[in-house]
């Protein structure tokens, strides 16, 4: 229902809408990623670095002083103490085994925030390959840590210098890079985006979290369900993750939550599913913000992860059948939001993170209600950005 | 009969011109149209700028944003050609990625080419299968030609795949890059095109990417029916803007 | 033999060398801490909080690229992936639950590189906690993200203006702001430092990671003691907890890494095995570097973390018995050891850990020997003096 | 009998002041002592300058840093006053922190003070317990007091055993604080200054920390048998040099 299909769409949304040039690539992965997922020394790797490597499993914590303050049960789901400090290392680590199987030599990236590039540079240095990561002019400098990071890890860092300068057009240059380096390179792509097989590629590594949940709510409320899964959506593979074995189970609420940057309708925003209109954007089918005449327009967030228009296939189903609700929070929401975690837990949340942390103006829940969310990363790469807009 | 078949019938090898529509400015897109057939073109390829142009280069991305900036739109694009047909003949083709024409709708945009005389759109983001299954059928309702393309790493079954539902000339892409990446050709693509040569497609196939002056060009016709020069004449009209196309074209041609 | 005795010494080194002010205090402590951490509801609650709050257990990562390397047998204990990015946790987390039971409500820390502070910071937004972290200017200046972080979770970062205004000044000035509070404030001090019961409390916080070594190794190498254990030394903390269920084993051979700065005979040095004398710094007699005269001279490192001219006396005693190797390792190598683990393995090691990956060209191990290396945190907060010092 | 011991039997309240040696210049030490004793004070402590010198509030600490890089050391001070007790008949109380004594070896250091004529000793991080096992005899095989402290928070069994082994007088510290931190008493000491003067110790008190002029001085010798000022001191020194020390004898004692 809400999973893909075998002609890799989620409903109506989905596909590889690429040019002739990536067929050959993305055929090859098409085929085969299936397959090697399903083999056991594949499992059994992937496995092993996500509980040596990675720490894994993340722990799901009850949040107590937040639960308070809310009047509900509230579950961080720990992404943030894995290496690298976000969920994109558990894609990066899959991948990276993916593309030694399918003998591939050199790994090209793309990335926002500079999480997903730190985690690919992070797996490339481990299994010494050569790692180029394209990032936003834009981002290149709001996410410095994160260049810095990539940077020691061996990795070259190439800035997009093109249309708004951020995770939009480093994907744009990732591709780019791709169709001209079509036999050696695999592209690891960072979310739940991109033509068939990625955005379910992606999701299932992301599944890890989801599956950990099941269990880890098991133990500590005696029920494998909670009653709401939250989590922001920039592309949306920690949303995909978090989700992923509940989307069938529709006593499981699932809670996406956007980006509104300075406002849904101040022009300057991130709210796909709100704002976007269904097109093609990096070989997939789905939501997007775009003019009338179709060309894709700049987004705006203060969260370099979530300043993406479109949104992964699987989201775009999710907002249209209805099976999640849609929440969006402006970047004074979300800062605030951060603050108040950091103050109020010990945790200091990546600003994409924070965006999910501030549903509790939005939505009211139960005082029985156990609610998840999923604490996609740490908040370090963000710290300038805190220190300035405080004023701390 | 498609303007595009019958300029494929000549007896000679064809060169092919691809420029961003609106670039270098709004207006400039029919004069460059009637300059180019002018001097001896025998194919254009009017590119429908688009804000994410993935697989093209630095060069003509930079075009397709100025155009854009210049206030090029789908609408404005067809309204400048809807007299084109009085004063050129020769095939023209839009070139455009899929959103754009997503939006438009496609059928509208294919009715659009129609009543205005384009003979045909080549869409790199319109994969062939998608393309077969879904659009073929409102192509050719409105006598549209696809172009679809190969590189050297298209399988041979592919290639026989493309060229069965081919209807005009195959875009036989020199080597795997988005354009404007190479300077000359090496042995790698001479194989290459004496590989497809010898595949005797049912379609001719026109060369594009890397073609940028009289040797590239003799090189890439040599057994292909012709060529198609795309960023060496974007970077012409930006150093002479839409003056000196004579010269250009002449020293392709010679 | 190696642990502490009855009276609060390490062999000849420890006590409590403090002014009456702080007696009422510190004997508070004394007479409580080994009741308090015996108490079931303690246990648990510490048990809990380092698991889902904290992430332990810290996974054992067989480093292979590494290893092969130096052909021997490298075992990392991931201390980095704790939350707040060091071991330093370990003991905030079990003093702040200390506190809470001696009834105090406000908390006072000293910090060198801030992973310290930024760990007391966390435990007391946690707890709802008044929290001042004294730190040296010079400290303030080069490990600027910890500062940050302090900020976001609400602690008063206070400057220490004295002395080499690093770690020992801070120290001082906590120790002034005790003996000015000595009701209602506990002292979090952050390594196995300080008068008696501190540094026995301390490490027995930190045992936690050689507990975990224990079952690790057996599990992979079915065995639960390795060849060596190598660990950076500052006060020693992370050096305690990883020796510590290995201190009376001496099949299990220890080696504890120290700072020499500029060289150790540079004057520019934190060597303080090699370079001290027996005499009281910070309420413990230990091994300090001082003049003939006994004033305590101004250490230098790179590393804010090890910039400190004393040593806890569990590793006074460990020296002076022989039971510990100690090694000396420069600015240079221990940069140029970050780096390698960053472009080998993927892992960006704290300027501190840094050193003891730099054992390696002055110690030569067996093929089959296993090598376990505390990785004691992460490099996030040194990324800036990475960047400056390679050019990257 | 111990110079301390003497002048605790006078039927005054005593003046005890404190100053750090080898401020504000090196060899200022003899002339501020002979210049305190001239003006009618009754016990002077010479602070021995140490690098972390953690009981101390930021002036004194200041004055230390200050006399250690006018090149004060343990030798430096113990040869500018061995000539002391031929002009000055009062008591004298090195006070200094335990590592430099350690350092130059504690049974040695203690020699040169008796030698020298020192009085007694005040080493702020020595405890009472550490003094009472390992160095009582050397201290009393010399002839010097050591002073030990009590303060607001230290227990009534624990203020009988310090009374127990004192054998001049016991320092009390007027508040929970190091040195320079508060100014005036409130409530809360005036009820401690009559707990303590009700427990009727064997060793008379001297008041330290928080005095600083005349009020002070007379709230803090209300009960107790004396007061030590040394920051105020210091900031007079700092202020004026060595020069008017009469005026500010003369202020507290009015
Ligand atoms: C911490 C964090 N959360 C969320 C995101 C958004 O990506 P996605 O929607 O794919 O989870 C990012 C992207 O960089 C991120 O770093
Ligand atoms: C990562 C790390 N390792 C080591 C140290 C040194 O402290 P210790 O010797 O107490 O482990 C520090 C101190 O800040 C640290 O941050």
């Amino acid at each position: 229902m809400y999973n893909i299909n075998d002609k890799g769409y989620y409903g109506e949304f989905g596909g590889a809408y690429i040019p002739e040039m990536l067929y050959p690539n993305v055929e090859e992965l098409r085929q085969n990623y299936l397959k090697i997922m399903a083999e056991p020394s594949f499992k059994e790797e992937f496995d092993q670095l996500l509980k040596d490597y990675v720490g894994r499993p993340s722990p799901l914590y009850l949040a107590k002083r937040l639960s308070e303050k809310y009047n509900t049960k509230i579950y961080l789901k720990r992404e943030d103490l894995n290496h690298t400090g976000a969920h994109k290392i558990n894609n990066t680590i899959g991948q990276i085994l993916m593309a030694q199987r399918l003998g591939k030599k050199r790994i090209i990236a793309e990335t926002g925030a500079g999480q997903h590039g730190v985690a690919t540079a992070t797996v490339c240095a481990l299994m010494g390959m050569e790692c180029i990561v394209y990032m936003g002019e834009i981002d290149i400098a709001r996410q410095a840590p994160n260049v810095a990071r990539m940077k020691m890890l061996g990795a070259k860092v190439l800035p997009a210098l093109s249309g708004s300068r951020t995770l939009k057009d480093a994907t744009n240059e990732a591709i780019r890079d791709w169709i001209n380096n079509p036999v050696n390179t695999h592209y690891i792509i960072g979310s739940v985006v991109g033509p068939h097989p990625y955005p379910d590629m992606v999701a299932r590594f992301q599944a890890v979290v989801s599956e950990e949940i099941q269990w880890q709510l098991q133990e500590k409320e005696g029920k494998s369900t909670p009653d709401y899964v939250v989590a922001c959506v920039g592309g949306g593979s920690n949303a995909a993750g978090a989700f992923y074995h509940y989307l069938e189970n529709t006593d499981v609420k699932l809670i996406a939550v956007e980006a509104a940057g300075k406002g849904i309708h101040s022009g300057e925003s991130a709210a796909t599913s709100i704002l976007g209109k269904e097109g093609i954007i990096h070989g997939s089918k789905t939501l997007l913000m775009q003019t009338d005449d179709g060309q894709i327009t700049e987004p705006y967030s203060i969260s370099a992860g979530l300043d993406y228009p479109g949104v992964g296939p699987m989201h775009a189903h999710l907002y249209k059948t209805g099976r999640a609700e849609f929440i969006s929070i402006t970047d004074d929401e979300a800062m605030t939001a951060g603050l108040e975690l950091s103050q109020l837990e010990g945790i200091i949340p990546a600003i994409e993170t924070a965006h999910s942390l501030a549903i509790f103006d939005h939505k009211k829940f139960k005082e029985d209600d156990v609610v998840v969310i999923n604490l996609s990363g740490r908040g370090d790469k963000d710290l300038q950005n805190y220190i300035d807009y405080f004023k701390l | 009969m498609n303007r595009i078949n019958q300029k494929l019938k000549e007896k000679k090898k064809l060169l092919s011109i691809y420029f961003s529509a609106g670039y270098p400015s709004l207006n400039d897109t029919v004069s460059i149209i009637e300059n180019l057939e002018k001097n001896g073109v025998d194919i254009i390829e009017i590119g429908l700028p688009f804000s994410d142009p993935l697989a093209d280069g630095p060069t003509i991305q930079a075009s397709s944003t100025e155009a854009l900036k210049n206030g090029m739109t789908t609408d404005v694009l067809f309204n400048q050609l809807k007299d084109i047909r009085k004063t050129v003949s020769i095939p023209l083709i839009i070139m455009g990625y899929f959103n754009p024409m997503l939006q438009y709708g496609v059928e509208d945009f294919c009715k659009r080419c129609q009543d205005i005389g384009v003979d045909g759109l080549i869409i790199p983001d319109l994969p062939v299968d998608v393309y077969n299954d879904q659009y073929k059928a409102i192509f050719e309702k409105h006598g549209l030609i696809n172009v679809l393309l190969i590189t050297p790493q298209t399988s041979v079954e592919r290639i026989n795949f493309i060229d069965s539902i081919s209807t005009g000339f195959i875009y036989m892409v020199s080597s795997a890059s988005v354009t404007g990446s190479n300077s000359g050709f090496g042995e790698e693509q001479t194989e290459y095109f004496k590989r497809i040569a010898d595949m005797k497609l049912k379609n001719p196939q026109i060369v594009g990417f890397g073609i940028s002056d009289n040797e590239t060009f003799s090189q890439a016709t040599a057994r292909a029916k012709g060529a198609i020069i795309g960023s060496a004449f974007i970077k012409h009209l930006t150093k002479n803007g839409v003056n000196k196309i004579d010269a250009f074209v002449n020293s392709i041609l010679k």
